[in-house]
């Protein structure tokens, strides 16, 4: 029988090594494993190069990590938040490298390094300054920058529901990044909110089929659902928050 | 002094630019009020290039589902007829030219259509470009929404880019406060001015010779 | 109000000009949209290019179009099948010209398009006579050709069901290529067994987004279905057929 | 005259040599042979290039479905588990290295693992290639199922093809009805003779010095 699944998050980051390259899925709070980089924290591993497309939020999960010093480097798109005062501290003090990449062109490169690609011509920050250095060629009149895959050795990423085979769903816009970070790690690590039996999940809407997949662990149920069912009552960070009727809602921009 | 339009009627100005049935993203930002003067009797599809279509107004305060969120991070709601996808879909459909519009904010759009929207190059600021460089070059039609002039008085519309560039001739139209100009072979045309705006005051502002197409027919633009 | 169905499938594929280069959907006899095919050999294009994944079984759908002699070059991975009689004659005949593309390297280059990717490295066809004068190049030690995209003036692909922003599920392995060529062409064209109301699919099971879609017809639902579940009582070819208990099925190989 | 195994018999030797988890490719013809021969069991998830993975047995007669195939276009079932997927997605499952295994049939192999399997080059011959070459140069071990000698007595396995290509120094191991062979740099390996076969007498059938791997313990290969 194959069973992917592990009984705890730290089993779940198990054999992460100093040095090591780790995707974690998410766009900013939203898909973000953060059991697992809580896990991660514990188990220790320094060094670490990160491909996400934020550079942490607040004090938590990505952030928390960052503020441990185990990040040398992160590759993403958009670091600098309202919320990123972690990293802007780090990156200002010369402590941790950024290698920044226009989204599309991360997303492209993800999935090219899970596609066997081996290097793309991408339209995307032509004649910028993010494409000092890249290869450039023009293509029926139009200009092109070389772009050359992004792997992992470990993508850590969150979706909604699982199976034993590694099946996933996930959940509207936190779907993000796990799809396509999934396919391009030499190990990809899911936290769900419930594991299903094999079958409970229609083969016409999984999203990440199981071969992608090679550990699994239920964290449970999101704060803002009930039996799988919507019922909010959370911030915009999913903290549980009396609102007023005349409340005014906590908003980022 | 020249008359000024405020950012909520700029939105609403370019909110009647759009047609319905238009695939359109909203930059962060400013560009998001666009929203707010899509007349709700036509459909308009809203793209979010964390994996949305079919992007929905703000949630009520209690029902805030920080699953469902938009490129700025906000709370949002998804429409009848919304589909998810992934991150590489998303940035394929924006760079594959499928979306109608997109309208971006600016710190610079240089006459021959060059955007600078992404970092003013200051020493020790923290670069962040997000998916501004994938919009640029993927909408069918580009549009920009800013001031005319900075705060310090200098002009936003220029001869070159002074600032590092997000996309190379990419600029369809900006709408500013002050009048909407197009991209015309190289050079910026006065579409509509506002108020007591003229094309001659317009070029004094800017300090580059407009043409003038303010007696062009309102044009929908295509999608 | 956006409303993207249209009421016969003559109006689907109405304006496609003598020349045309038209995706078709399907694998073999699995989502091939034979609907649209025969409104498209009513409609009298012809000198078309035509891109498939075979070149016709039997002799009905994209076989009949090929009958016709409407159609001036197709590009395909698996032309030659136990029942391709109609092209291989022409074939034969010198009536037909065939760009043969390895159908990794078929869908990619499909999916390029869609995607706006300039061009890429795949390491599919390498040291072979499918490569003969393509840019061959070795990245990280591996050896990869040149792809550029295969783009379309129309695509008729078959999906299960849709709405009217043309938002589209398909079914079982009948989804195949109509994905990717609904986001390659400049107009795609769809046939669905029932339009049903917007809304009334889950959002996290779309499949291809309306925004790649353009026109959506109707055709009824297939044989082999009843009220959306599987009845069968079929043979391979969709044609009703009287099963004995001990009956053998016809199996094409 | 040597022993040779009848096809069913090398497909339950192949079945064998593949482990419960495997993510395996099935060419069309004899290799799909090795289905049938898979423990009930084990869980081993099968691979269909047209978009599913966890294939299952074919159906009984009348419930064929036709939207239901497999890449040889032949009715199948779906397991519970199992998924569809788009064509783009299960080729870049193919060219990403993803399955663990598959099996193809061979006209030619060469001693540096090259595979000819798609074409015999004839004039007037209708070229088919299909997902041959995906599968030659994408899954992480790659098996020929093959009678060793043709039907006019000459060795597939050869010092190098001379049919067209399939895949450049792809092959891992040649299953056929004489023995097994793996690729050790740029010799074959008898792994495995079977009957009365030896390693002298397989050198001679095929023309080439063989490395003798007979007494390597069996091993399990990896996915």
């Amino acid at each position: 029988m194959i069973d992917k699944t592990v009984t705890d998050a730290a089993a779940a980051v198990a054999g992460i090594p100093d040095g090591a390259t780790v995707m974690i899925g998410g766009f900013g709070r939203a898909g973000q494993p953060v059991e697992l980089i809580d896990a991660l924290i514990d188990g220790g591993a320094t060094g670490l190069t990160i491909v996400n497309n934020n550079a942490g939020n607040g004090d938590t999960g990505l952030a928390a990590l960052l503020a441990k010093k185990r990040v040398r480097k992160i590759v993403c798109s958009f670091p600098r938040q309202h919320d990123s005062w972690v990293f802007d501290e780090l990156y200002r003090a010369g402590e941790i490298e950024l290698e920044l990449v226009p989204q599309g062109n991360l997303a492209e490169r993800i999935r090219a390094a899970g596609a066997g690609i081996g290097a793309f011509f991408s339209p995307t920050g032509v004649g910028t300054t993010l494409a000092d250095g890249k290869e450039e060629r023009t293509i029926d009149g139009r200009r092109y920058v070389l772009e050359y895959p992004i792997r992992a050795d470990y993508a850590l990423i969150s979706a909604w529901k699982g199976d034993r085979w590694g099946n996933l769903v996930y959940r509207e816009t936190a779907r993000n990044f796990g799809p396509i970070m999934a396919t391009a790690a030499a190990t990809t690590v899911v936290q769900v909110d419930e594991i299903v039996p094999l079958g409970a999940l229609d083969p016409e809407a999984v999203v990440t089929p199981g071969i992608f997949v090679d550990r699994v662990v239920a964290v449970g149920e999101r704060p803002w659902l009930h039996a799988g069912a919507f019922v909010g009552g959370v911030d915009i960070e999913g903290r549980p928050a009396p609102f007023e009727a005349s409340g005014t809602a906590e908003v980022e921009q | 002094m020249s008359t000024r339009l405020s950012r909520d009627h700029l939105a609403r100005r370019i909110a009647a630019d759009i047609p319905e049935g238009a695939y359109v993203n909203l930059g962060i930002g400013a560009p998001t009020l666009v929203a707010n003067y899509l007349p709700h009797d036509l459909e308009i599809i809203l793209h979010t290039e964390n994996g949305l279509l079919g992007m929905g107004e703000a949630p009520q305060p209690g029902r805030i589902d920080p699953d469902l969120i938009n490129a700025g991070k906000q709370p949002v709601t998804a429409l009848a007829g919304a589909a998810y996808f992934h991150h590489a879909d998303s940035f394929a459909m924006m760079r594959g030219g499928h979306l109608g519009v997109c309208v971006l904010g600016a710190f610079q759009v240089s006459q021959t259509g060059d955007l600078a929207n992404w970092s003013t190059g200051a020493p020790g600021a923290i670069p962040a470009v997000g998916g501004a460089m994938d919009l640029a070059i993927g909408a069918k039609r580009v549009y920009v929404m800013t001031d005319l002039l900075t705060k310090t008085g200098e002009s936003k519309l220029v001869d070159a880019c002074t600032y590092p560039l997000t996309g190379v001739g990419c600029v369809n139209r900006v709408y500013t406060d002050h009048a909407v100009f197009d991209i015309e072979a190289g050079r910026f045309a006065v579409r509509e001015a506002f108020g007591d705006n003229t094309v001659p005051s317009l070029a004094e502002l800017i300090g580059l010779e407009l043409i003038d197409r303010t007696d062009a027919a309102a044009s929908v633009p295509g999608d």
